[in-house]
């Protein structure tokens, strides 16, 4: 809006119409850097990666407004934070038959889970499926501390997997896909990505990948990638899953949704989180 | 399980420097305006005073109402003139306290 | 199998709408079903309700976001009381000048007829939808015959 | 005279309103009564005057539930002068009142930020009230998004 009043050459008539439409005029992601406290540099523009749609890779906090990019890039003023620190005592709650927690094996996470969130999900050869952090948590607690899984988005789910995902904070995103069936699984994942759903009859390729960079009433449409999951969500006040997130949007295409951790979205994951390589891990990101 | 408030202060500072403090701690900060699935009103539930005491003295406080947003986010300023301990309170509706202390070193 | 889209009143109020209207497009018995519809030369010829369309009802529902949500995608200087107009789609802006009332029936019932297969815009009166569609919505359209007859009208008045 | 008080102080967070935001000022207030109350609870007899405080906010909030905001009041912060309390309103939020802050010249710098909800775009008021019981105001209009998706 500013820089349409500093151009006062403007017809009067073009004005007036960017001025009803209101913020809806300067289309595109903001040309700026993410700092975290001034010292921690994010990727948060990159190369796609070679057979990527797009020319470019951008995190969504290039669409958000300057009042919500300043809050991811304070680390104090960050409320996923909360859920971060949160995660750590998850991390040392012993649970369990066999009187564990995650540290009694892993140790300090800072460490031992360095590049584990730049680099889910990941081929699970046990399972014969790829699995992302919350469903690597489930198996630890179930093989080797004895404990119940915890149920999506509950307990410690989602602060845990912050937590770890924290942990590679400005990594680059990075899958390896020549393991076991993860090519077959990237390509369901695209098949899904691009399958029109619901009465709307949109895909995530309709808003994220066509329209990026263009306001859908008052949002900015991004490039829908999940490097800052889990995020915090203005909206809802607190941090919200990769899955969950799916779901509301392809239930607002006013479709069925599939389960958490399903084939279905876990093959979508796969697929969302490659199209967002080379972006730094954000956990926690902060979104509108 | 929740997590411990986060506060924000300099570790040391020169006498007479006037300081920035931030503090964020996790609340939901029911408004009592919200419904439940079943159309029943939620009560209200919120942190509704915090206060910022140095070496026993108040330095700053504030009366909260149901529309600060959930987790609340507080940023003011202390001119500090000697070292010592900041006490921060956060009350809430039912009566229990969220506290921490920090201490900073002035030269 | 027809949907039945339209409750009892408002079929009765349709038809009584048709008779006070004696002038207007061509009427008929009542709502054309979505699949029954067609389209020539990109128009779609006669009212889909049977009725003639209300603009001032049409503005309505182009402004509901649970109704048209056309907002959403378009903006529309004609309802700048509004805050915030999309910019997915072109703006409406004289849409009621660059389009016959024929070719904007269509655009509303079932956009891909129009601007192909791969535009984003949903079909407003059309069971040619996406994948999964939610049980409660199976069958049914966004908007009813006679709602895309008011917004045709509304859209018919942008010039 | 109860009355002819408010109606002094509506006319004073009008014209502070106008000062600051042109002609949006004329705009209709939804809640008028009870922000004028909460203004009067708050200020006493005094009459705000624009200036002095400073209060910053997004022009646009990307979500009501989070809007950050800061306020700033131009004060020596000294025993003799300094900022006894900032109260925030929110005219068309079901209740006006959204937070008072409260400082000490140990304060140093009468300056304070939190984050607030709002119920839809509106004016956001911060009133200032010195030791000296004097009042000042300032306002900003806060746009609140819609969403793209009518779900």
């Amino acid at each position: 809006m500013h820089r349409v009043f500093e151009k006062t050459n403007v017809a009067l008539t073009s004005l007036l119409l960017v001025a009803i439409v209101g913020t809806a005029n300067a289309g595109g992601p903001v040309d700026e850097k993410l700092i975290i406290d001034g010292e921690l540099e994010m990727i948060t523009r990159t190369a796609a990666p070679e057979g990527h749609p797009l020319d470019e890779v951008i995190s969504g906090w290039h669409y958000r407004t300057p009042e919500t990019r300043a809050l991811e890039a304070d680390s104090f003023q960050n409320p996923g934070m909360l859920g971060v620190e949160l995660g750590e005592e998850y991390w040392n709650k012993v649970e369990g038959t066999e009187g564990k927690s995650c540290a009694s094996c892993h140790n300090d996470a800072a460490s031992s889970m360095v590049g584990v969130g730049a680099s889910y999900p990941k081929w699970h050869a046990p399972t014969s499926r790829p699995i992302n952090v919350e469903l690597q948590i489930n198996q630890c607690r179930v093989n080797n501390m004895g404990a119940e899984e915890y149920a999506f988005d509950k307990s410690g789910q989602k602060p845990l997997t912050a937590y770890i995902k924290h942990q590679s904070y400005g990594k680059p995103v990075k899958l390896d896909l020549e393991e076991g069936d993860m090519k077959a699984w990237w390509e369901k994942g695209k098949e899904l990505y691009y399958k029109r759903t619901g009465q709307l009859n949109l895909s995530c390729a309709s808003c994220h990948e066509k329209n990026n960079g263009k306001y859908i009433r008052a949002d900015h449409l991004s490039q829908g990638n999940v490097n800052g999951f889990p995020t915090y969500r203005l909206k809802q006040a607190g941090l919200i899953s990769t899955h969950n997130r799916f779901r509301g949007c392809i239930r607002d295409t006013r479709a069925e949704f599939p389960k958490a951790f399903s084939d279905e979205l876990m093959a979508l994951e796969l697929y969302v989180t490659w199209r967002g390589t080379g972006l730094s891990v954000e956990t926690p990101g902060v979104r509108q | 399980m929740a997590a411990k408030p986060r506060v924000k202060v300099p570790k040391k500072a020169s006498a007479g420097y006037i300081i920035t403090i931030k503090t964020l701690v996790t609340h939901k900060m029911e408004s009592g305006q919200r419904k439940d699935k079943e159309g029943n009103v939620i009560p209200r539930k919120i942190i509704n005073k915090f206060t910022c005491e140095f070496n026993g003295n108040v330095v700053f406080t504030c009366d909260i109402d149901p529309a600060v947003s959930a987790n609340p986010y507080l940023e003011f300023s202390a001119k500090v003139m000697e070292s010592g301990t900041f006490k921060f309170i956060w009350l809430d509706d039912d009566g229990t306290t969220i506290e921490t202390t920090k201490d900073i070193e002035v030269s | 199998m027809m949907p039945n889209r339209c409750s009892a009143a408002g079929l009765a109020l349709s038809v009584s709408v048709a008779l006070a209207v004696v002038s207007g497009s061509a009427m008929s018995d009542g709502p054309v079903a979505p699949n029954d519809i067609k389209v020539e030369n990109l128009e779609i010829a006669n009212s889909v309700s049977g009725a003639s369309g209300d603009a001032a009802e049409g503005r309505k529902v182009f402004a509901n976001r649970k109704q048209g949500n056309c907002l959403a995608c378009h903006a529309n200087s004609e309802m700048s009381e509004q805050l915030f107009h999309g910019e997915v789609g072109p703006t409406l802006d004289g849409a009621g000048s660059r389009w016959t009332e024929g070719q904007l029936r269509t655009i509303v019932v079932n956009a891909k007829a129009v601007f192909t297969e791969n535009t984003v815009m949903p079909g407003f009166y059309s069971l040619d939808v996406g994948a999964d569609v939610r049980e409660s919505l199976i069958g049914k359209t966004i908007l009813t015959a006679q709602q895309v007859e008011d917004v045709v009208a509304y859209l018919t008045t942008l010039k | 005279m109860n009355i002819n008080r408010r109606n002094m102080i509506r006319a004073s967070v009008k014209m502070a309103v106008a000062g600051t935001l042109g002609l949006q000022a004329s705009r209709v207030m939804a809640s008028p009564e009870d922000t004028a109350k909460a203004l009067a609870a708050f200020a006493g007899d005094a009459t705000p005057t624009a200036g002095t405080i400073t209060l910053t906010a997004p022009e646009i909030a990307e979500n009501g539930n989070t809007v950050p905001i800061s306020i700033s009041v131009d004060s020596p912060m000294t025993e003799d002068s300094y900022v006894e309390s900032v109260t925030i309103l929110a005219e068309d939020n079901p209740n006006p009142e959204v937070v008072t802050f409260h400082f000490t010249p140990a304060s140093g710098v009468a300056r304070a930020s939190t984050r607030m909800r709002l119920a839809k775009t509106q004016n956001v008021i911060a009133v200032a009230k010195m030791n000296d019981g004097s009042v000042f105001t300032d306002t900003r209009n806060v746009k609140v998004t819609i969403g793209g998706c009518g779900g």
